[in-house]
């Protein structure tokens, strides 16, 4: 399928991230800072995806729970689907002409 | 046909095109042509549904399937709109708290005359659709404005699409080089990809018309605005344009725009620009 | 307000033919509205048409029938200009009439 | 035959109807006796419509079984296009029509609609139906105090209880 190339980055980003120790607020407000930044930037280029909300949503809810393992892995979720749309608007910059019927 | 005098405004529009945008994209220039774009536009279809009526692709869906044709033909002998329409009619005849009416804010008093939205505003700069200017039209006159997605607008775009049913589309390109980055803006965001489906508006209503996604048949995209507003049957009522470009952009995993933002105005003169010649068949019933 | 009955009745001489479609959520009571809570069920139960003071169609509904029903059905010894009554009630005791001229 | 579906004297309860009333008019056929018309009627078949399965359901109804006819013809599209709102339709050349009932098997409740067809009405019914998921939907005529059954099979994708 098509989507394939922003998934593979998504997919490479949420693999590259299994930690040892527990995660702790810190942990959890560095990955969220990181996230939000990339989410303002995928809303910056009007290419935001319902996931990135959703997942950066299910983040903050996990850190107010006390769940720090599952928000920072939530918050970087977030922060790897904000990156692959900011990618995808970028690249879609051009590419879009290819797909015009002429 | 308005094709001929739409060339002529069409090859004026080319040329001061080329001036306006030959400084930052020398590429472009020679591309930025809409009556060769609404003219190949229109081809692809035809030629990649050579069986299709011409007028035909604005029943959308049921212009490609046999058995949903039927089914539509049935749901159209008492269509689902029906009650919209009413009320459309009742809402639009009806006089705002300072006497005046909707028919005060529209040419030849709001009848008949769907097939000219959107229009170019120069003194705007930009691209005005019906439901803005509906919505303008009430505020001028001292009223709320609507949701732009659903009921009380959904009924009145119904009636002034029912008023000009079977006149065909007929969206003008003025000689304005904002117009023309309109239309482009327009194109670009009806081919670009976006949501985490990876989906244009392309993907699914240029490649794949007539094929199933999930359940549903998909429509062309060729005259799919010439049936709005829709009653669809997964809505279980009226949408407006702005809500069919909200959804589709929600199925693709893409957060909508707000209604009316400038990208939706633009891909919406784009579509309606490129269908020009097609008859208006709104309101529509979809599944 | 408007009548929540639709109705076009035809005759051709010999047969009138009555198609309605009636405003109704028609609501099952499986579904849930946007807060997640169910919304009870709201559905017509009996739809009836007459004319010259004969019933000439009775519908039984259950919540199976789509929102906003239509029905479409022909008889026998109506002539142009004859009314046609048609009555809903539903199961929450709302109901409508109105009266058709036959066309 | 004359007349007769009015509002006419409630004798005809629902418990009648499901029960020895109709077995007893089989074999009455059409004499003009009152709850012969009354066979699926005046009151709202509450009982019926609160079976789940479609073989209660027609029991509920009109406490007999119905026989396969190639003289009734149900109409009902292959796929739905969406499961909210299917049209189906049933014409019949059958004699003495007096009801016509939908069975939608798969949903919650089979019974969908039951219509009654007084003299001098057509034996013809269009309506639109809810359908959950992929289901046999079947027609009941009743003719002469005998039952008639035709059935179709309708393909949904999109399902008509919010699926």
């Amino acid at each position: 399928m098509k989507r394939s190339l922003p998934l593979a980055m998504l997919l490479a980003l949420t693999v590259a991230l299994p930690s040892a120790r527990a995660a702790t607020d810190a942990d959890f407000k560095a990955a969220y800072a990181a996230a939000e930044a990339a989410f303002k930037e995928a809303a910056g280029l009007r290419n935001q995806w319902t996931t990135t909300v959703s997942t950066l949503a299910a983040a903050k809810k996990a850190a107010d729970g006390g769940d720090f393992d599952r928000a920072v892995a939530s918050a970087k979720e977030a922060e790897a689907l904000a990156k692959a749309s900011i990618f995808q608007a970028t690249s879609e910059k051009e590419a879009w002409k290819a797909m015009e019927i002429r | 046909m308005k094709r001929r005098a739409t060339i002529l405004l069409g090859s004026a529009v080319v040329a001061l095109a080329a001036l306006a945008f030959a400084a930052t994209r020398v590429v472009a220039a020679n591309k930025i042509d809409p009556v060769a774009d609404a003219k190949a536009f229109q081809n692809f279809f035809f030629q990649k549904f050579p069986n299709v009526k011409r007028e035909d692709f604005v029943n959308g869906p049921y212009s490609m399937n046999e058995d949903m044709r039927r089914q539509w033909q049935e749901k159209e002998e008492f269509p689902p709109y029906e009650f919209a329409l009413d009320a459309g009619k009742e809402m639009f005849a009806a006089p705002f708290k300072n006497g005046k009416g909707y028919a005060d804010c529209f040419p030849n008093g709001g009848i008949g005359i769907r097939q000219n939205y959107p229009y170019f505003d120069e003194k705007e700069g930009k691209v005005v659709t019906l439901e803005l200017a509906l919505n303008r039209c009430r505020e001028a006159n001292g009223e709320a404005p609507y949701s732009y997605v659903k009921d009380e607008m959904a009924s009145l775009t119904a009636y002034m699409a029912f008023t000009s049913r079977g006149k065909p589309m007929d969206i003008k390109l003025p000689d304005d080089p904002r117009a023309l980055a309109a239309f482009e803006n327009g194109k670009r965001y009806f081919y670009t990809r976006r949501g985490q489906m990876n989906f244009s508006c392309a993907s699914c209503h240029v490649q794949s018309p007539g094929e199933r996604i999930r359940a549903e048949v998909l429509a062309p995209a060729l005259g799919i605005l010439n049936a709005m507003p829709i009653y669809r049957s997964e809505w279980s009522g009226m949408g407006t344009t702005s809500r069919r470009f909200i959804t589709c952009n929600s199925q693709t995993r893409a957060v909508p725009l707000e209604p009316q933002a400038d990208e939706y105005r633009d891909v919406e003169y784009f579509l309606s620009y490129v269908a020009n010649g097609l008859p208006i068949s709104g309101p529509g019933a979809r599944p | 307000m408007a009548s929540s009955i639709r109705v076009r009745a035809t005759s051709n001489g010999d047969i009138t033919e009555v198609q309605v479609l009636i405003q109704h959520p028609m609501d099952n009571g499986f579904m849930k509205d946007a807060k997640g809570e169910l919304i009870p069920a709201h559905f017509i139960q009996e739809l009836k048409f007459e004319c010259n003071g004969k019933d000439v169609f009775v519908a039984d509904w259950g919540t199976a029938v789509s929102k906003d029903p239509y029905v479409k059905f022909s008889f026998k010894g109506a002539k142009k200009g004859d009314d046609l009554k048609i009555s809903w009630t539903d199961n929450k005791g709302g109901s409508d009439t109105t009266t058709a001229k036959i066309a | 035959m004359t007349t007769t579906t009015g509002p006419g004297p409630l004798a005809t309860r629902r418990l009648i109807l499901q029960g020895a009333a109709s077995v007893a008019l089989i074999g009455l056929g059409n004499l003009p006796f009152a709850p012969v018309r009354a066979a699926a009627n005046d009151k709202y078949p509450e009982e019926a419509f609160k079976q789940k399965s479609e073989a209660d359901a027609i029991k509920a109804l009109y406490g007999k079984t119905a026989e396969p006819s190639d003289k009734i013809k149900l109409d009902a599209p292959e796929i739905a296009e969406n499961g909210g709102v299917v049209p189906i339709s049933v014409t019949t050349t059958l004699d003495k029509v007096t009801s016509i009932s939908f069975f939608v098997a798969e949903n919650p409740s089979a019974l969908a609609a039951s219509y009654k067809i007084p003299d001098g009405t057509v034996p013809s019914v269009a309506n639109r139906l809810k359908m959950a998921k992929t289901t046999n939907v079947t027609a009941i005529v009743e003719a002469d105090g005998k039952l008639y059954s035709a059935t179709k099979e309708v393909k949904v994708t999109v399902g008509g209880c919010g699926g």
